[in-house]
C-alpha cells in the first residue's frame, strides 16, 4: 500500500521537479557563458504567465490542434509512473515495460507533428516534417540499446533491470553496459531535443524542429507542451541514471532509503545537467542533414553493445 | 448401318451441293441438317462401345473402337459448329454463290475424309484419308482468292503432301516387315492385325518405320519443326475451315500417331516412342511459347496456341497410362474450344477487317457478346479454372510428375506461364480501349453465337464434372493406346 | 539360282536407272528436260513392277504396273508439258544449290540412304532387296529436289518423283502393297497432282510468275 | 458434414456469397446493391461464427465434394478458423461500405464488383478450408480470378489493364510454383488430404526445393520484396473496399499457405530458411516504408505499406522457423503467435485505412494527396476513423498494431538464447530495422493524415468535399472498434493463439503462452511484461486528474480565433502549407542510398551573367530499382528470345521443307542408339 503511495508521490515530484531541471540547465550554461543567468525557478515563472494568458488558435486548426497539447502531457506524464525514480520494484512495472515507455513517447511526437501541419503554416510543417525524422532515425538506437539491457537483465521491464543491476553492481560497468549507455545518452539528446541536434532556446526559422513544431501554440496549449517536454527530459535522465547507475536507489519502502535514494537521484539529475549544460556550451549545432550521421554513431555504439554482450556471455 | 450414316451423311451433302449448281443458300441449309446425323451416328457408337464392343462394318475395313468414337464425337460437332456458322446458313453478303458452294463441297469432303481416316481400320486406308485432308482443305482455303492465301494454301498442300507422302514409306516399312513375319495378306494393313503380330515385328525396322510416321503424320499435327505451316493455313483459311483445321484435323493426325504409338510400343516396348515424343512435344511447346510472346495477328496467335495444345497432348502421350487419358481428355477440351474460338475470331474478322491485334480494341464496347465469349474462351484456353483445360492439363502435369519427368513437367510449367502471361496480354489488348472510331456497335445476327456459347458451357460443365460415360469413354480409348 | 540372280541384277538395274533419271534434274534447267526425264522415270517404275510381277507371278501388280504407266508415264508428262508450253519462258536459271553442290550432295544422300536402310535390308530374303538403297536414295534426292528447287513446276516433279520413289519402295519391299490401298494412294496422287495444277495457274495469275521464291509474305 | 452445430453456419456460407453473385448479376438499382451487400455481409458473419465455433471447441470440420480427377476435400481446423476470422471481420466490413460506395457508380462496374466480391469472399473463406492439393490449387486459382476481376472493375482507369495484367501473370507464376512444389513432394500423387504429405519422407535436396518453391509460390502472393511488384499497381485500382479485401486478406493467404507447408506440414528445416525467411521480411519491411515515404496517391501508399507489414509478418515467421531450427519451441511459438497476431491486426489497420481512403476518393475523385487538405472539417467522422487507423499502423499503444509488434519484439529479443552466436547476433539488427520501419511509418502517416486532413484544402475537389453515407461509416466504426479492441485484447487472443499453435508438430509447448491477469506476458519464464488494458487506463486516470487539477487550480481559460501566426506572414494562402514532397524530402536525402532517385536540375541564367539566373527546373523521380535490376532485364530476355524464334517463321517454303528433312534425318540417327 505504501508502495503505491510512494509511486504517485514520486511520479508528482518528477512532475514538479522537470521545469527545475530545465531552469538548471540554463544555468549552468549561463555561468559556463560567463551570463549571470536567469534563477533556476525561472521556468516555473514562465508555466505560471502562460497558464494565465488566453490562447490564440488559428482558424485553419481544426479540434486535433487543440486536443494534442492533452494528449502529449497525458502520454508523458503518464509514463513518469512506471520510470524507477527512488524505488524498485514499483507495483505498476507489470504493467509497461521500456518498449511501452518509447512508444508512449511517440505517440506525443506523433500528435506533436499533426498539430505542427494543422494551422497550416510552413515552419510546422517544416518542424514535423524534421520531428518526424529525426524521431523515426532515434528508434532503431533506442531499440537494441533496449536489446542489450534486456538481454543483459534478462527482461525489459524498468524494475527488473534495475534490480537485476542493484544486486550485481559490477555489471554496470561492463563495456557492454557503457557503450549502451553511450547510444541511449546521444539518443537522449535528439529526442529531448538538445544541442547538438535541436537548439532548445533559438527561434531561428530555419534551424529549429521542437520549436517550430508548436509555434503556433500559445497561453495554456504552449504551458503543457514545454512542461511535457521538460517532463520528458527528466524521463531520460531518469531512465540515464536509474538504468545504467541504480546505484543508491531504494529497494524497501523505508524512509532512510527514500531519503537516500533522493538524494541519489538528485546527485545524479545533477550530474547529467552539467554533463549537458558542458555539451552544449561547447558544441555548435549539427546540420540537419548531418544528424543522421550521429544517430547511425549511436545505432552502432548499441549494435556493439548487443554483440560485446554475446561475446562476453 | 452407323457407320454407313456416318460417313454417308457429308458425302450426300457433298454430292447435293455438286449436283445443285444454283440455289447454294438451300444447299448450306441442306448441309447443317445433315451434319447433325454425324452427331447421332457418334452417339450410338458411344454406346455400342461403352457396351464393351467395338462396331465393325465392311469386313472389318471400318471399324470404331473407344478411341476412334472419342475422335468421331469431336469431328462431327466440329463439323455441325463449323456448317452452323459456316457461309451456308447466314448468308454472306462479301460471298458469291459459287464461292458458297464450292464451301460446302469441300468442306463436307473435308469431314468425310477424316471420319474416314479415324474409322478405317486398315493404316494403308487411313493414310490415304488423311493425304485427302490436305488436299480438299488446301483447295478451301483461298476461297477468297488473295496474294496470301493462295501463298499459303500452296505452303500447305506442298508442305503437306511431302510430310504424309513420308508417313506413306513409314507405313511401307512396317508392312514389309509384318510381311517378313507372316507373309503377304490383304488382311496385313488391317490395324487389329498389325497389333497381334506386333510383339513379333522386327525392332530395328519398326525404329525406322515410326520415325517416318511421326514425321509424317506429325507433320499433319504440327508438331514443331514441322509446323511451319500451321500459322499460315490456318490463319489465312476462312473462318469455319480454320475451325475444322485447328479443332479436329490435328487431332485425327494425333489420333494416327496413337494408332502407331500402340504397334511399335508392343513391337519394341514403350521408352523409344515417349522419348520421341516427349523431344517433339516440348519443342514445339518452346516454339509455341515464344512465338506467343510478341505475336501481332490473332488468328496466328490462336494457331500457336495450338501447336502449344498439340505439344501438350503429346507430352501426354508420352507420360503412361494417366497421361494417354489426360492427352484424351485434352484433346477433346482443345477441339470445343479452339473451334470456338476461330468461329468467334471469323466474326472479329468480320467486323474489323482486320487480323491485326493492335487494330483491335474496344472489342467488349464493340461487341458485348462475341467479345465476351472470346473472352471467356481465351481464358479457358489458358487454362484457367473452371474450364475444362484447367483439369486436362492439371492431369497431364501431374501424370509427368507422376512418371518421375520432375524436370520436364517443371520446365512445362514454366512455359505455360509464359503462354498464360502472353496470351493474356494480348486478350486485355484486344478487349478493352476505347475502341475504333466509325466503327459500328453491337451483334449482328446473334442468334449464331447459342451453338458457341452452348459450346463454352459444355467446357466448364467438363471443368466441373466428367460425366461416368465419358470417363469410360476415355479410359477404354487410353487402354486401346496403351495395351 | 539364276533366275534369282537376273531378277535382283534386273531389280538393281532399274532402279539405278530410276535414280539417274532423278540426278538428271538436278543439272538440267528446262522444264522440257524435267518432264521427259519424269516420264522415263515412271516408265522405269512400271517396268520394274511389272518385272516383279513377272517374277513373283503376283498378277495384281501387272495392274500396278499398268497404272503407273498409263497415269505417270503418260497422261501427267502430257499435262505438265501442257504447262510447259505455256510457263516454259522461265527455266530454274538460279537454284538455292548450284549443279555441283547438288549432284555432290545427291551423292551423300544416297549414302545416308544405303546406312538408314541397312536394318531393312538386313531383314529381307528378297532377290530384290539389294536395290532398296536405291529406291530410298531416289525418295532423298527428290526431297532434295523439292527443297532446293525454286519454280513451282519443279517442286511439282520433284513430289512427283518422291511418290515414284515411294511405289518403287513398295514394289521392291514388298512385292506391292494390298490392292486396295494401292488404288487409293494412285487416287491420291492424281488428286494431287491435279489441284497443284490449279494452284500452279493460281500462283501465276496473282503473282505474275511461278517463282516460288516470291511467296513469303507471310511470315512469323 | 460432421459437428452438427457448424455444419449449419457452413451452409450458410456457401449460399449465401453465391447468391450475392447471382443477385448482382440481375438486380439492379439500390435494391441489388442491398442485396449484394446484405449476402456478403451474412456469408461473412456464418464465416464468423463457424470459425468461433472451430476454434472454441478445436474439433476440425470436414466434407467433400465430388469432382473430376479426385474429390475436393475441405478441413477447417484452428489455424484455417484463425485465418477465417480474418477474412470474416474485413469481408463484413466491407460488405456493409460497399453499399453506400456503389451508389451512383455506372452498373457495369456494380455487376463486376459485386460479383467478384461475393465469389472472392467464397474463395478466401474456401482456401483455408482445402485439405487436399487439388482442392488447393483450385481455389486458390479462382480466387486469383475473382481478385483479377475485381482490379479489372474499372477497365477505363489509366493503369487498370496494365496492372491487372501484372497482378495475374505474377500470381499464375506462383501457381505453378505451388504445382510444383506440391507435386514434387507427393511424387505426383493426387493426395487425398495434406495430412499424407507429413507422412511423405523427402530427402534434403528435394525438402529445400520444395521449400524455396513454397516460399516463393506464397511469396508472389503476399507480395514480399522482390516478388511485390504487382502489389503496389493492382490494390490502388481495384475498388476501395476490394482493395480493402485484398491488402488485408487476399494477401495473408500467402501468410497462411507459408504458415500451413512449413509448420504443419513440412516439419522443421536448416537454419538457412528461417534467416532467408527473416531476411525477406526485414528486407520487405524496410523497403516497404520507405517506398511508401515517397508515394503521393492515397492508395498506392497504402499497397507499400501492405509490403510493409507483410515484412513484418514475414520476420516473424522466419523467427519462428529460427528458433524451431535451434529446438526453442517457446520463442518459436511466441514468434509465430506475434506473426499471426499481427497478421489480423494488420488485416483490421489496413482495410480501415483502405475504408478510408476511399471515402476521401469517392468525395473529392482524386488519390492525389497533393490535392487535398483540410478534409477533417468536411468530413470529421471518416478523419478519426482514418486517424485511429493511421495510429494503430505506426504502432502507437494502446492500440492494435503495438501489441503485435510488442510480442514480435519480445520473440527478438529472446534471439539472444539462440546458441550459434553467429546467428544470434542478427537478432538485434532485426530488432533495430523493424524499430526503424514503425518509426518511418509513423513519419509517413503523420504525412498522409496531416496532408490530407488537416490544414487547408489544396484544390476545389478538396473544398467541396461531402462526409460519406452511413453504411460507409457503419464499415469504418467496425473496424476502428475491432483495432481498439484488439489493442486491448491481446491478453484473450494471445493464449488462443498458443493453443491453435500447440496444435502444430513440434510447437506444442505454445499451451504455455499464457497471459495472466490481463497482463501480456512474453514469455512464462521472464523476458517482459505489460498490459494494454492497464496502459490504457493508465493514460485515461491521468487524463481525468490532468483535467481536473487544470479546472481546479489553473486560472480560467480564454481562447481567442485568429489567423496563423507562422512569424508574423500577414497572408495565408494554400500554397503556402507543406506539401508531402516537401515532407518526406529529408527523409529521401537521408536513403537516398537506397532510392537511387533520378535527379536532372536545369538551371536558364540571364544571357549576360550566369550569376542572374532567370528559372531553375529541378525533377526528381523514385523509381523502384528492385523493378529496374530485376524484372525489366528478364522481360527485355524473354522479348528477344520471342523475336529470336520468330525468325524461324522466316516465310520461304524450301526452309520450312529443309526444316522437315533435317528432323527426318536427324530422328533416323537419334533413333539408331536409342535404346
Amino acid at each position: 500500500m505504501t508502495s503505491w503511495l510512494v509511486e504517485l508521490g514520486q511520479s508528482t515530484a518528477a512532475l514538479l521537479m522537470a521545469p527545475a531541471l530545465v531552469g538548471l540547465i540554463r544555468w549552468l550554461k549561463a555561468r559556463l557563458q560567463n551570463r549571470c543567468g536567469a534563477p533556476i525557478w525561472q521556468p516555473y515563472f514562465e508555466l505560471h504567465k502562460l497558464f494565465a494568458k488566453e490562447a490564440v488558435v488559428s482558424t485553419n486548426a481544426s479540434w486535433l490542434f487543440r486536443a494534442a497539447p492533452y494528449v502529449v502531457f497525458t502520454s508523458t506524464v503518464a509514463i513518469t509512473l512506471v520510470v524507477p525514480l527512488m524505488l524498485v520494484p514499483l507495483p505498476f512495472d507489470g504493467f509497461a515495460d521500456l518498449l511501452v515507455v518509447v512508444y508512449l513517447l511517440l505517440l506525443g511526437t506523433f500528435f506533436t507533428a499533426l498539430a505542427g501541419l494543422d494551422p497550416g503554416s510552413p515552419f510546422g510543417g517544416m518542424g514535423s516534417s524534421r520531428g518526424m525524422t529525426v524521431a523515426a532515425l532515434a528508434e532503431p538506437t533506442v531499440a537494441v540499446a533496449i536489446f542489450a539491457l534486456a538481454s543483459g537483465a534478462g527482461s525489459t521491464n524498468l524494475g527488473h533491470i534495475a534490480s537485476r543491476l542493484i544486486a550485481s553492481p559490477m555489471a554496470a560497468l561492463t563495456p557492454g553496459h557503457l557503450l549502451a549507455f553511450a547510444s541511449l545518452f546521444i539518443v537522449m539528446l535528439a529526442e529531448a531535443g538538445r544541442l547538438p541536434i535541436d537548439n532548445p532556446a533559438t527561434h531561428l526559422e530555419l534551424t529549429m524542429i521542437h520549436e517550430a513544431m508548436v509555434l503556433e501554440y500559445s497561453g495554456r496549449y504552449l504551458a503543457l507542451v514545454e512542461w511535457a517536454s521538460a517532463v520528458k527530459l527528466l524521463i531520460f535522465f531518469c531512465l540515464l541514471a536509474n538504468l545504467f547507475v541504480p546505484w543508491g536507489i531504494a529497494t524497501t519502502v523505508s524512509a532512510p532509503a527514500l531519503v537516500l535514494a533522493a538524494a541519489a537521484l538528485v546527485i545524479k539529475l545533477g550530474m547529467l545537467c552539467v554533463a549537458v549544460a558542458v555539451l552544449e556550451t561547447r558544441v555548435a549545432k549539427l546540420r540537419l542533414f548531418r544528424v543522421p550521421e550521429l544517430l547511425s554513431v549511436s545505432f552502432v555504439l548499441a549494435l556493439l553493445a548487443v554483440t560485446s554482450s554475446f561475446v562476453l556471455r | 448401318m452407323p457407320l454407313f450414316l456416318l460417313l454417308g451423311a457429308p458425302l450426300l451433302a457433298a454430292v447435293i451441293a455438286l449436283m445443285r449448281s444454283r440455289y447454294a443458300r438451300l444447299t448450306g441449309q441442306v448441309s447443317v441438317w445433315l451434319s447433325l446425323v454425324p452427331i447421332g451416328a457418334a452417339g450410338y457408337l458411344w454406346r455400342e462401345v461403352n457396351r464393351g464392343a467395338p462396331v465393325s462394318a465392311a469386313g472389318d475395313l471400318v471399324r470404331a473402337d473407344a478411341l476412334s468414337v472419342v475422335l468421331i464425337s469431336c469431328v462431327s460437332i466440329v463439323a455441325a459448329l463449323a456448317a452452323w456458322l459456316g457461309p451456308g446458313w447466314w448468308g454472306r453478303e462479301d460471298l458469291r454463290d459459287y464461292q458458297i458452294r464450292r464451301f460446302v463441297i469441300f468442306s463436307n469432303l473435308f469431314t468425310l475424309t477424316m471420319l474416314a481416316a479415324v474409322v478405317s481400320n486398315n493404316v494403308g486406308l487411313m493414310w490415304v484419308a488423311i493425304e485427302a485432308t490436305t488436299i480438299v482443305s488446301a483447295v478451301l482455303i483461298p476461297l477468297r482468292l488473295g496474294k496470301s492465301s493462295v501463298e499459303a494454301s500452296w505452303k500447305y498442300l506442298l508442305i503437306g503432301s511431302v510430310g504424309i507422302a513420308l508417313a506413306f514409306i513409314g507405313t511401307v516399312l512396317a508392312y514389309f516387315d509384318f510381311v517378313q513375319r507372316a507373309g503377304a495378306t490383304t488382311q496385313a494393313l488391317n490395324w487389329t492385325v498389325l497389333v497381334t503380330a506386333a510383339p513379333h515385328l522386327h525392332p530395328d525396322v519398326m525404329r525406322l518405320a515410326f520415325v517416318f510416321l511421326l514425321v509424317g503424320y506429325g507433320t499433319k499435327a504440327g508438331l514443331a519443326p514441322m509446323h511451319t505451316w500451321l500459322p499460315d493455313a490456318h490463319s489465312e483459311a476462312p473462318a469455319p475451315l480454320s475451325a475444322m483445321m485447328s479443332g479436329v484435323l490435328l487431332a485425327v493426325a494425333l489420333y494416327a500417331i496413337m494408332r502407331w504409338k500402340t504397334v511399335v510400343d508392343l513391337a519394341l516396348g514403350t521408352p523409344f516412342t515417349n522419348r520421341l515424343l516427349i523431344g517433339l512435344g516440348l519443342f514445339s511447346l518452346v516454339i509455341a511459347a515464344f512465338s506467343l510472346v510478341t505475336q501481332r495477328n490473332y488468328k496466328r496467335m490462336l494457331a500457336y496456341s495450338s501447336i502449344e495444345h498439340t505439344g501438350l497432348t503429346c507430352l501426354g502421350l508420352a507420360f503412361g497410362p494417366l497421361g494417354v487419358f489426360a492427352a484424351l481428355l485434352h484433346l477433346v477440351n482443345h477441339s470445343l474450344v479452339k473451334s470456338t474460338m476461330f468461329l468467334l475470331s471469323g466474326r472479329l474478322h468480320e467486323r474489323y477487317g482486320t487480323t491485326n491485334l493492335a487494330a483491335v480494341t474496344g472489342l467488349l464496347r464493340t461487341m458485348p457478346w462475341t467479345g465476351a465469349l472470346f473472352a471467356a474462351g481465351m481464358l479457358a484456353v489458358i487454362g484457367l479454372p473452371p474450364f475444362g483445360l484447367f483439369i486436362s492439363e492439371f492431369a497431364l502435369l501431374r501424370a509427368g510428375f507422376a512418371t518421375g519427368h520432375r524436370l520436364l513437367a517443371v520446365v512445362m510449367l514454366a512455359l505455360l506461364v509464359l503462354v498464360f502471361v502472353s496470351l493474356l496480354t494480348h486478350l486485355n489488348r484486344m478487349l478493352y480501349g476505347a475502341g475504333v472510331e466509325g466503327l459500328r456497335r453491337g451483334e449482328d445476327h446473334a442468334g449464331a453465337l447459342v451453338p458457341l456459347a452452348l459450346c463454352l458451357a459444355v467446357i466448364v460443365a467438363l471443368g466441373l464434372v466428367i460425366p461416368a460415360p465419358f470417363w469410360r469413354l476415355l479410359t477404354m480409348g487410353a487402354a486401346v493406346v496403351t495395351r | 539360282m539364276m533366275a534369282g540372280g537376273l531378277f535382283s541384277q534386273l531389280s538393281v538395274l532399274g532402279s539405278s536407272l530410276a535414280l539417274v533419271f532423278g540426278l538428271f534434274v538436278l543439272w538440267r534447267r528446262s522444264l522440257g528436260a524435267y518432264v521427259s526425264a519424269f516420264a522415263w522415270q515412271s516408265g522405269v517404275v512400271a517396268g520394274v513392277a511389272a518385272m516383279v510381277a513377272h517374277f513373283s507371278g503376283d498378277h495384281a501388280l501387272y495392274l500396278v504396273a499398268a497404272l503407273v504407266f498409263g497415269i505417270k508415264a503418260i497422261a501427267i508428262p502430257r499435262l505438265l508439258t501442257v504447262m510447259g508450253r505455256r510457263f516454259g519462258g522461265d527455266r530454274e536459271s538460279h537454284p538455292y544449290v548450284n549443279t555441283e553442290a547438288s549432284v555432290l550432295s545427291a551423292a551423300v544422300l544416297v549414302l545416308v540412304a544405303y546406312s538408314v536402310t541397312r536394318p531393312v535390308v538386313a531383314l529381307s530374303q528378297l532377290p530384290t532387296r539389294g536395290a532398296i538403297p536405291l529406291a530410298m536414295g531416289l525418295t532423298f534426292v527428290s526431297l532434295f529436289v523439292v527443297i532446293s528447287r525454286k519454280k513451282a513446276l519443279t517442286q511439282i516433279i520433284g513430289f512427283l518423283m518422291l511418290e515414284n520413289s515411294i511405289a518403287l519402295l513398295a514394289v521392291l519391299c514388298t512385292y506391292g502393297i494390298p490392292l486396295i490401298v494401292e488404288i487409293g494412294v494412285f487416287l491420291d496422287a492424281l488428286m494431287g497432282f491435279l489441284v497443284m495444277q490449279v494452284f500452279v495457274y493460281r500462283i501465276h495469275e496473282t503473282f505474275e510468275s511461278l517463282d516460288v521464291e516470291q511467296l513469303r509474305h507471310l511470315k512469323h | 458434414m460432421n459437428a452438427g452445430g457448424a455444419e449449419i453456419w457452413l451452409r450458410i456460407l456457401l449460399v449465401a456469397f453465391p447468391i450475392g453473385a447471382v443477385a448482382a448479376l440481375v438486380v439492379r438499382g439500390a435494391l441489388g446493391r442491398a442485396i449484394v451487400a446484405a449476402a456478403a455481409a451474412v456469408g461473412s458473419a456464418a464465416g464468423f461464427a463457424l470459425a468461433a465455433m472451430v476454434l472454441g471447441w478445436g474439433e476440425p470440420v470436414r466434407g467433400s465434394f465430388a469432382f473430376p480427377l479426385a474429390p475436393l476435400v475441405f478441413r477447417l481446423d484452428p489455424l484455417g478458423a484463425f485465418f477465417l476470422v480474418v477474412t470474416a471481420i474485413v469481408g463484413f466490413a466491407a460488405s456493409l461500405y460497399s453499399f453506400g460506395y456503389g451508389a451512383g457508380s455506372p452498373w457495369r462496374v456494380l455487376r463486376t464488383t459485386g460479383v467478384n466480391l461475393n465469389l472472392l469472399l467464397l474463395g478466401l473463406s474456401l482456401q483455408v478450408m482445402a485439405d487436399s492439393p487439388l482442392t488447393f490449387l483450385l481455389v486458390w486459382e479462382l480466387m486469383s480470378l475473382a481478385a483479377y476481376f475485381l482490379v479489372l472493375a474499372e477497365p477505363d482507369e489509366p493503369g487498370a489493364v496494365n496492372a491487372a495484367t501484372w497482378y495475374f501473370g505474377v500470381t499464375h507464376a506462383g501457381f505453378a510454383a505451388l504445382f510444383a512444389m506440391f507435386f514434387l513432394w507427393s511424387g505426383g500423387a493426387l493426395t487425398a488430404s495434406f495430412v499424407e504429405l507429413r507422412a511423405v519422407p523427402l530427402d534434403g535436396a528435394l525438402r529445400d526445393a520444395v521449400f524455396l518453391l513454397a516460399l516463393v509460390g506464397f511469396g508472389t502472393k503476399a507480395g514480399i520484396i522482390p516478388l511485390h511488384i504487382w502489389l503496389p499497381r493492382a490494390h490502388p485500382v481495384a475498388p476501395s473496399h476490394a482493395s480493402a479485401l485484398m491488402s488485408g486478406v487476399v494477401l495473408k493467404m500467402g501468410v497462411y499457405g507459408l504458415v500451413r507447408v512449413t509448420f504443419d506440414l513440412l516439419g522443421s528445416g536448416p537454419a538457412w530458411w528461417g534467416m532467408l525467411v527473416l531476411a525477406l521480411g526485414t528486407v520487405s519491411a524496410l523497403l516497404g516504408v520507405l517506398y511508401a515515404l515517397m508515394q503521393h496517391d492515397l492508395k498506392r501508399l497504402l499497397a507499400y505499406h501492405s509490403i510493409e507489414n507483410i515484412g513484418i509478418i514475414f520476420m516473424g515467421l522466419g523467427a519462428a522457423l529460427l528458433f524451431r531450427t535451434y529446438d526453442l519451441p517457446l520463442l518459436s511459438a511466441l514468434a509465430l503467435a506475434a506473426a499471426l497476431y499481427h497478421t489480423l491486426n494488420h488485416a483490421c489497420f489496413k482495410a480501415l485505412l483502405f475504408l478510408g481512403a476511399g471515402a476521401v476518393v469517392r468525395a473529392t475523385h482524386t488519390r492525389n494527396i497533393e490535392e487535398l487538405g483540410g478534409l477533417i472539417r468536411r468530413m470529421p467522422r471518416t478523419a478519426f476513423a482514418f486517424l485511429i487507423g493511421s495510429a494503430a499502423i505506426s504502432t502507437l499503444p494502446p492500440l492494435n498494431g503495438f501489441a503485435s509488434e510488442w510480442l514480435l519484439f519480445q520473440s527478438l529479443l529472446g534471439g539472444a538464447r539462440i546458441p550459434a552466436q553467429s546467428v544470434a547476433v542478427l537478432m538485434p539488427v532485426g530488432v533495430g530495422l523493424l524499430a526503424l520501419s514503425s518509426g518511418l511509418a509513423a513519419a509517413c502517416f503523420v504525412k498522409a493524415f496531416g496532408i490530407t486532413f488537416l490544414a487547408i484544402p489544396r484544390s476545389p475537389h478538396a473544398e467541396a468535399a461531402e462526409e460519406a453515407p452511413r453504411s460507409m461509416q457503419a464499415g469504418m466504426f467496425l473496424l476502428v472498434a475491432a483495432c481498439v479492441g484488439l489493442g486491448l485484447g491481446p491478453a484473450f487472443v494471445v493464449p488462443l493463439l498458443g493453443r491453435l499453435i500447440a496444435r502444430l508438430p513440434g510447437l506444442e509447448p505454445a499451451i504455455g503462452l499464457h497471459a495472466a491477469n490481463g497482463a501480456l506476458t512474453g514469455l512464462p519464464d521472464g523476458l517482459g511484461q505489460m498490459s494494454p488494458p492497464a496502459v490504457a487506463l493508465g493514460l485515461v486516470a491521468v487524463a481525468v486528474v490532468v483535467a481536473v487539477v487544470l479546472r481546479a487550480l489553473a486560472p480560467p481559460f480564454r481562447l481567442r480565433r485568429g489567423a496563423t501566426w507562422g512569424c508574423g506572414r500577414l497572408l495565408q494562402t494554400p500554397r503556402m502549407q507543406y506539401t508531402a514532397t516537401s515532407f518526406a524530402e529529408p527523409l529521401r536525402r537521408v536513403f537516398a542510398q537506397l532510392y537511387r532517385p533520378t535527379e536532372d536540375l536545369t538551371v536558364e541564367v540571364h544571357p549576360d551573367s550566369e550569376y542572374f539566373v532567370r528559372a531553375i527546373r529541378y525533377e526528381s523521380r523514385v523509381h523502384p530499382w528492385v523493378e529496374r535490376l530485376l524484372y525489366q532485364p528478364l522481360l527485355a530476355m524473354v522479348r528477344g528470345a520471342g523475336r529470336r524464334v520468330r525468325q524461324m517463321q522466316a516465310g520461304s517454303v524450301h526452309l520450312y521443307l529443309a526444316y522437315m528433312c533435317a528432323a527426318l534425318v536427324v530422328l533416323l540417327f537419334v533413333a539408331r542408339w536409342l535404346p
